[in-house]
């Protein structure tokens, strides 16, 4: 029994907090409540989120706490709030990435965006479009965008001009080309570090402009089975990344790899998070210069772009009405012009608003550190169709993929093979999950 | 009054080995009776069921009088010392011997008196403050002793207390028990496996074997009169040497002995218990003392040739094999002069013979009247 | 001397009903209870519950609400990734055996004799018991790295020991090993301390040497303790999870998945604990065979 | 008077002998040397991974990536260390452990001191099939029963509490059997003697029987202490806050590649492996009397 | 040739215990010498130098002329008996007993032969397939006599085989150690603490005290001669009664006794050293058959108080006190008719003293010539 629910399900779950929206009156201004925020922030970002709530501790006026609770990589926090619906573990405002937002949807213990917005009159015509589009349902916005990133490349450009390679590849066929010339004049051990990362795959298949799940990517109705086999968006990611490996342009440097491999100037490129740059600026620390470019094109002439990444703010249901306020307060905080420009100036990360660009900080980063438009000006170049798939186990998709492409590299499947059994399992995983998690 | 009496008492464990079979046996106020028999015959076991360690499988037992079957061991107020003393190593002199004290709840004063007074008899008030460990042997042998007496407990229970002691201390303590129970006048319960101590701490000693009580009479009466085959072996050292034989009806009675007919002593004939017939198969044994080494070849001496000697210093011990008997022992003096290989004349003191039926094993000689020890002060001749 | 006298009079009833009454009463149970309620709570009922969880799909929040029978096991047993579970796991299993035990053995053998500085040797053998896996593994995920780690480094190679399938498997089993090793000197030490001196003693005399006294005396008089350690390092090794969480998270591929990870996974990833239930089944199963079977072939020996 | 005594004469060897003797000597203190050596490079293997956390926790983040080995830092760079708690409330999770840890500890003292008691000393019916039932609790993985135990847990309301990090752990089948096993080597004259004495049960494992059990003690502690500190899965699953972290799983989200973090990481994995080392280094006597051998001596 | 010789051997362990001082010793060949003496005196380091189980720390060790100190004891043909046995428990009895020839590199045939040859002496046959475990003490010490015997030795060491074994076992396999003794014709060391076996199994006894050689005599010898008080002591058993008092050089030489002085014996006279004063302190020893009790009230005779009495069944020891020795012990007849407290007259043997030097403890009576003993076979009286 396959759930026939549309899109809409969610919106019916979020029905059930239809109550509250109303409750959501001048009376309840969440002054004086002790909120939990869960985020996903490690090293340095988490120093940044810590010192967003003591800000935010220190200067709101309704004196509502924010007790910050770091919970692991994305994938844990996701795992753990998970777990945590099962018992008493509680949280408020918790910081999920962008392939949790459908499950997240289905869980029907989210406190929408859309209903705070609604109730205070909240203007969001600030927040950038194409952020928005992707944590937004049947023209709700569910969540907050908080840290939105792309994937860019970043090569080493005095490596460049020793090769006398003239810029950045737009695709990765391109790659191969540089290859001899990055190696032997460069001076590289390797072209491009390639992390073994789904973002990437995810991303390089927006750029080919195609979708990964069926029904509008999971946008129009719940997704029941991957589309990408249908549309060749697969097999054409992993051949690419399969010759590329295989020529030794893109040695196999696991999950882990990829930043150290560039940082310590084996590798001219390598693909990351555009939340990466301030650490990779640190860690090279001068030693070369530093160059942003977009996301090769998995082929030449892909008309697509690239999707929002990073993770957004969900409020969860508590039963209490104040304290959502206050999580709602905590959010517009975290969203105010000012904050998002610091924010995004110490990490890399883009401010959602178009607002905090006109804030000095802001400008004057952008200023020294010039590598940071190339982020925006990529997600600017994307359309608000590259909005991104949505899928319900879209985290465990994410790990198939990865040992998948795991296992193609280590020899153990071809590149056919490996996108079949992608394909088989992730199918199986949404069959199984709509087969059990069908609302009663 | 503190008699026990154990009324068919018996003992089998779990694994079904029958330790004691039904057993009765009266042990008299202030006596000090010893059990002694080899290992696993069940001595401990029964000094277990009297101090209610061990549940008694089956009979009464009675301690003055009172059945006591069903009470726990610090209900039947007796006392026991272990084999290894069973000291708290962690716990002082005073505290060892005051520990049952504490748990009767006596006042702390009391507690010191007895304690004082019990360290005074036993020597040990220098010790009290010290641990166990720093004790030697025979001085952890008397805290035992002492944390025993404090409780003035009915009856002692003392389970082969000397075993872990040397020699040399094993002789010294054995004194300082008797005079204990010199002193305290309580009836003391004493296991042992080592005859000499029965022989030479008991009033009454009981003789174990297998579960069955052979006998229990006074030392001299054991050693002169032994009821069993077993006993008659058991007692003694060097043991006894048992001839495998037949006694004759003659003018005297006989006994066949290399060969030869001897006469048995008239003072040994007079205790034969009536029935007996000519030509009759007995085990005869004769201790090493009743025989000697003699100069005239007559018709109530007999040769043999010298296996073995043992030179005791203080005794010389001659083995000799004949026909009947491949172990026979002579005590001789120990300036004697032999050598192995030398036939030698033997000369039994025919009143000393002890005579056991072939089957069972039970003597054949009613032993003479004779009142029952009344301590150990007298150790008169019959 | 008292023979025979009247057996029992009434009072022997008295005396033989006593005797019935066992001399067990309740108050044995009651020093048991603390133990056994925990157990009860936390280790009897969470077992049975689980075998009953196997049964089913369970939903988001662990409720069991379709009965599929024994459909999750034959999921589970026809699936090539369970099986390759099992497959990594026997061989996870083997290496952290041979390593861990011959490592413990080997230092054991070292600090046999005595020697000036043994307290110090001993002390370092034995300290891995005391190391978290979590903790060590990430010690181990910077010293594996393949371009900036010291193993590399060391060795002049360029090997990379956790994306290679081929080395992740040996390399979590060698941190493993390198975490049991330090018990099993302690175990080993124990048994070589309990072959009697006197053994040596007299094989020496018996024209013995070393590596005679070694093969007669040492090698025979560690069997029985030896057993002991396979079985706890096999119960163990079955249960490794926060090194290869760490360090691989089963990967690269399925290559370190071993059962315990992908219970783990299946059960707090992605949610089906039914399934994650009867991987634990199995995996109790498989343990307990071998628990058993380790147990009878001593047993036989004797 | 015979002689009894051999004339004493000074004793003097001949050259030839007296170089036999020698080189047997020499050959001895080879051997020595020899096992020496050997152990010496063991040694160094075995700690080889606690020596290069230490190293590189002292590193700055520019050496992490240095494509060369080294040992040692260029400068000992100790202000990681401070980083390190900046970055994690580690002295908070340090604290966390600490309280498990010694509250498992206890609890698997009290309980398993208890039940040891009663299976060696007292009789009763079934027992031994108990006993093997408490043993058979070390043949279930932990992850046979975790999802069971979790959802439990989370519906008693008890997730992120220290309750869950210890009341499941407050017994331990390998405890008990310590306790047994060491127990078989009491004295039982000394109970038995206690029990002359009308000493009660409870006051006999109180005032004789743990006193005198103080290598058993020492060992399950150190063991049970160890074990706690190190858990690693459960912890993982049930605390959800800093409040309620475990060494291990704050460690362990430390987790990172960047050389900034590796540093600090490395510096937080040192700080969590001390006190488990500390307390190891500390009870391993204890440990090896108390797990091997077990003899009252007195 | 197997005698072996110790040359000022000694032996410091690493903890600075002096086990044994300087000794010289000399084991002929095929003789049968026993170590005897206290707990700790250094007989097991002695015999485990020998062995080359342990270092010698200096001195020299010859076995058969040759210098064997830097030899392992696998290289030293020898064999050693333990007192534990020191079985290897998991090898068959026929395993264990053939293992040193299979070490060796014997045939397997040889091997054979021989293992079959020594377990038919030592009635072992019918369990070579067993384990150790599955045999008695008996049994097991025949394993070990066996073990050691299989390899036709030089020498044979034996600790204490035999103190493992209960009383009865004990004196068994006494005997049959002796006789495999006079089989083998090998040298046998034998270590004991026990002075009966030292007594009945030795050719000649060392005895030994706190790490030095006290005395090495024929057991003859050494219970009529001891050179010192402790050997005098240490060998008899109850052991000789010490007196702590003063010879007087009157007509004759006399003791004081009881507050009376009475007559040494001329043939003790006339061995005293010479040299010795008038009321020289001395310590007077007797031992308790040297002692009678006297219906003769006269000045060679003393009066004593009966403190306690030891009734063994074949003796009866009575031990008094006087002011000059605290345990005063007479051996009598076991009829003896005397009670606790009794005032008994007690007449010394007058040639039986034994004196020792107040200070050093050595005796002051030269021993008469006497040829050493040549074999057990011969117990001359001098
Ligand atoms: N707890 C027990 N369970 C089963 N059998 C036992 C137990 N205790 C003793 N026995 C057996 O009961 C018999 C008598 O044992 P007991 O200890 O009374 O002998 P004992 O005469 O004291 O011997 P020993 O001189 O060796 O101490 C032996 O056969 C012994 O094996
Ligand atoms: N390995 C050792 N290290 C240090 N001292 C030792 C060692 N072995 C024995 N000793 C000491 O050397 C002395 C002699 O010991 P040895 O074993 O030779 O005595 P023994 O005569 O055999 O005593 P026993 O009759 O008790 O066996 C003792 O004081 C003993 O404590
Ligand atoms: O590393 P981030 O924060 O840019 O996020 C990357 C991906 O969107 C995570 O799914
Ligand atoms: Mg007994
Ligand atoms: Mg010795």
């Amino acid at each position: 029994a396959c759930t026939t629910d549309d899109g809409d399900s969610a919106v019916v779950e979020g029905d059930a907090a239809e109550p509250e929206t109303e409750a959501v009156s001048t009376d309840v201004t969440g002054e004086g409540q002790t909120i939990t925020f869960w985020h996903a922030m490690g090293g340095d970002l988490g120093l940044a989120v810590d010192q967003l709530v003591d800000r935010f501790n220190e200067t709101n006026e309704l004196d509502i706490t924010v007790v910050s609770e770091f919970q692991g990589t994305y994938d844990d926090a996701i795992t753990k709030l998970r777990s945590a619906s099962l018992g008493n573990l509680e949280a408020d405002v918790v910081q999920i990435y962008d392939i949790g937002s459908r499950y997240m949807l289905d869980s029907g213990y989210v406190v929408p965006m859309q209903d705070f917005i609604d109730s205070e009159g909240y203007d969001i015509s600030q927040i950038e479009p194409n952020i928005a589009a992707y944590y937004t349902v049947n023209d709700d916005l569910y969540s907050m965008p908080f840290n939105s990133s792309t994937p860019v490349l970043y090569y080493n450009v005095d490596m460049f001009e020793e090769a006398g390679v003239d810029g950045p590849p737009e695709s990765l066929s391109e790659i191969e080309d540089m290859h001899d010339a990055l190696v032997n004049e460069g001076g590289a051990d390797m072209p491009i570090a390639l992390t073994i990362y789904g973002w990437f795959v995810e991303q390089f298949t927006a750029k080919q402009g195609l979708d990964l799940v069926n029904n509008g990517n999971g946008r129009d109705d719940v997704a029941t089975e991957v589309s990408f086999m249908d549309n060749d968006a697969m097999i054409n990611i992993l051949e690419e990344w399969y010759a590329l490996y295989e020529s030794g342009a893109a040695p196999n440097v696991g999950r882990e790899g990829g930043i150290p491999e560039f940082v310590s100037g084996q590798a001219a490129m390598t693909l990351a998070s555009t939340a990466s740059l301030s650490s990779i600026l640190n860690e090279v620390d001068g030693s070369f210069e530093v160059g942003t470019a977009y996301l090769p094109a998995v082929k030449e002439g892909d008309d697509g772009g690239v999707s929002i990444g990073g993770a957004s703010l969900w409020a969860l249901e508590s039963g209490n009405d104040e304290k959502e306020q206050a999580s709602w307060e905590f959010i517009k905080f975290l969203i105010s012009p000012e904050i998002q420009a610091d924010w995004a100036s110490s990490t890399g990360y883009f401010p959602i608003t178009t607002a905090a660009h006109e804030e000095d900080v802001f400008k004057e980063n952008i200023e020294n550190f010039p590598q940071f438009q190339t982020a925006i000006d990529q997600l600017h170049e994307s359309s608000a169709e590259s909005q991104g798939a949505f899928l319900s186990v879209f985290p465990e998709a994410r790990q198939i993929i990865e040992n998948e492409i795991e296992n193609m590299l280590n020899g153990v499947a071809t590149p056919e093979e490996a996108a079949e059994e992608m394909a088989a399992q992730i199918n199986s995983a949404i069959e199984n999950y709509n087969l059990i998690n069908t609302p009663e | 009054m503190a008699d026990v009496q154990l009324k068919q008492v018996s003992k089998v464990y779990a694994n079904e080995t029958v330790a004691v079979k039904p057993l009765d046996l009266s042990i008299k106020d202030k006596e000090f009776l010893v059990f002694v028999g080899p290992s696993g015959c069940g001595k401990s076991t029964t000094l277990r069921m009297i101090a209610g360690l061990e549940a008694i499988s089956d009979g009464g037992l009675y301690i003055g009088q009172e059945l006591v079957n069903h009470l726990s061991p610090k209900d039947r107020d007796i006392a026991m010392v272990f084999q290894n003393y069973a000291l708290y190593p962690h716990m002082s002199i005073y505290e060892n011997i005051g520990f049952s004290l504490k748990m009767k709840k006596f006042s702390k004063s009391d507690r010191d008196r007895r304690i004082r007074e019990a360290a005074g008899i036993l020597g040990l008030t220098d010790f009290l403050e010290r641990k166990p460990s720093s004790l030697s042997g025979g001085q952890r042998q008397r805290v035992a002793l002492g944390r025993a007496m404090v409780r003035h407990p009915k009856v002692f229970l003392l389970d082969e207390p000397l075993s872990n002691l040397d020699a040399k201390l094993r002789v010294a303590m054995r004194a300082e028990i008797i005079k204990l129970h010199r002193k305290l006048k309580t009836t003391f319960v004493y296991v042992t496996h080592d005859q000499t101590e029965a022989m030479t701490m008991g009033d009454r000693i009981a003789v174990m074997n297998d579960g069955n009580l052979e006998q229990i009479d006074t030392p001299f009466n054991l050693y002169e009169y032994p009821l069993t085959r077993f006993v008659a072996e058991f007692i003694g050292s060097p043991k006894m040497s048992v001839f495998k034989t037949r006694i004759h009806r003659r003018s005297d009675w006989q006994i066949k002995i290399n060969g030869q007919y001897i006469n048995l002593g008239s003072g040994l004939t007079s205790r034969l218990i009536t029935g007996q017939s000519d030509d009759q198969r007995v085990y005869a044994g004769i201790r090493p003392e009743d025989i000697q080494l003699s100069h005239i070849r007559d018709n109530q001496s007999f040769l043999a040739e010298v296996q073995t000697i043992e030179q005791m210093g203080s005794d010389m011990y001659i083995h000799v094999a004949i026909d009947e008997c491949d172990a026979l022992t002579v005590r001789a003096s120990p300036d004697t002069k032999v050598s192995v290989g030398d036939s030698i004349c033997l000369r039994v003191d025919s009143n000393k013979w002890h005579l056991f039926d072939h089957q069972k094993e039970k003597t054949l000689l009613r032993s003479p009247f004779r009142p029952a020890a009344k301590s150990r002060e007298e150790h008169l001749v019959s | 001397m008292e023979l025979n006298q009247p057996l029992l009079d009434d009072k022997g009833n008295g005396i033989r009903k006593k005797r019935g009454k066992k001399k067990c009463s309740i108050e044995t149970y009651l020093y048991l209870i603390p133990a056994l309620t925990i157990f009860f709570l936390f280790t009897y009922l969470p077992f049975f519950r689980t075998i009953y969880r196997s049964f089913f799909l369970t939903d988001n929040r662990g409720i069991e609400r379709v009965f599929v029978g024994f459909q999750n096991y034959t999921d589970l047993l026809t699936s090539s990734s369970f099986q390759n579970s099992l497959i990594v796991t026997f061989q996870y299993v083997a290496i952290v055996l041979i390593l861990g035990m011959g490592f413990g053995f080997l230092t054991a053998l070292l600090c046999n004799r005595t020697f000036p500085g043994i307290r110090l040797f001993s002390t370092v053998y034995a300290m891995p018991m005391a190391v978290a896996s979590s903790g060590i593994a990430m010690v181990f995920s910077i010293l594996l790295n393949q371009r900036i780690g010291a193993l590399n480094q060391i060795l002049g190679t360029n090997i990379s020991w956790l994306a290679d399938p081929r080395w992740a498997l040996i390399s979590v089993a060698v941190l493993t090993g390198w975490l049991n090793s330090g018990i099993n000197f302690l175990y080993f030490s124990a048994g070589l301390s309990n072959v009697d001196e006197s053994l040596y003693e007299s094989a020496s005399v018996d024209c013995a040497n070393t590596w005679n006294q070694f093969l007669y005396i040492t090698l025979p008089g560690l069997k029985h303790i030896s057993f002991y350690i396979l079985v706890i390092n096999v119960i163990s090794a079955f249960q490794s999870f926060g090194q290869i969480r760490i360090l691989t998270s089963g990967g690269p591929g399925e290559s370190t998945n071993v059962i315990v990870h992908d219970i783990y996974r299946n059960a707090f990833v992605n949610f089906r604990f039914g399934l994650a239930s009867a991987e634990s089944v199995i995996l109790f199963i498989i343990v307990g065979i071998l628990t058993v079977f380790m147990f009878r072939t001593q047993r036989k020996e004797n | 008077m015979a002689a009894q005594v051999e004339e004493t004469r000074p004793f003097i060897l001949d050259d030839e002998q007296a170089s036999l003797i020698r080189r047997q000597e020499i050959k001895k203190k080879v051997q020595k040397a020899g096992l020496l050596g050997i152990n010496t490079v063991v040694m160094l293997v075995v700690l080889f991974p606690l020596l290069y956390a230490v190293s590189m926790s002292l590193k700055s983040p520019g050496e992490v990536y240095s494509s060369t080995f080294r040992l040692l830092p260029e400068s000992l760079q100790l202000s990681n260390y401070a980083d390190a708690f900046a970055v994690a409330p580690l002295g908070q999770y340090i604290a966390n452990s600490f309280i498990v840890a010694s509250l498992i500890t206890v609890g698997q003292l009290v309980s398993g001191a208890l039940a040891a008691f009663s299976f060696q000393f007292l009789e009763s019916k079934g027992k031994e099939i108990i006993f093997a039932l408490v043993l058979a609790t070390l043949m279930v993985p932990g992850e046979a029963t975790i999802v069971s135990n979790y959802l439990q847990i989370g519906q008693w309301g008890w997730l992120d509490s220290y309750r869950a990090l210890i009341v499941p752990f407050l017994t331990s089948a390998t405890t008990i059997f310590l306790f047994r096993q060491f127990y078989k080597s009491f004295p039982i004259a000394l109970y038995e003697s206690a029990k002359m004495d009308g000493c009660s049960n409870i006051r006999f494992i109180f005032q004789i029987l743990l006193p005198l059990s103080k290598p058993a003690i020492g060992a399950v502690s150190v063991n049970a202490f160890i074990n706690a500190w190190n858990m690693y899965m459960w912890p993982l699953l049930v605390s959800g806050s800093d409040r309620y972290r475990t060494v291990q799983i704050g460690v362990s989200m430390m987790n990172s590649v960047d050389s900034q973090s590796v540093v600090l990481m490395l510096a937080g994995v040192v700080i969590v492996l001390i006190p488990s080392l500390f307390i190891f280094i500390i009870g391993q006597k204890s440990l090896v009397k108390g797990l091997f051998a077990g003899s009252v001596k007195g």
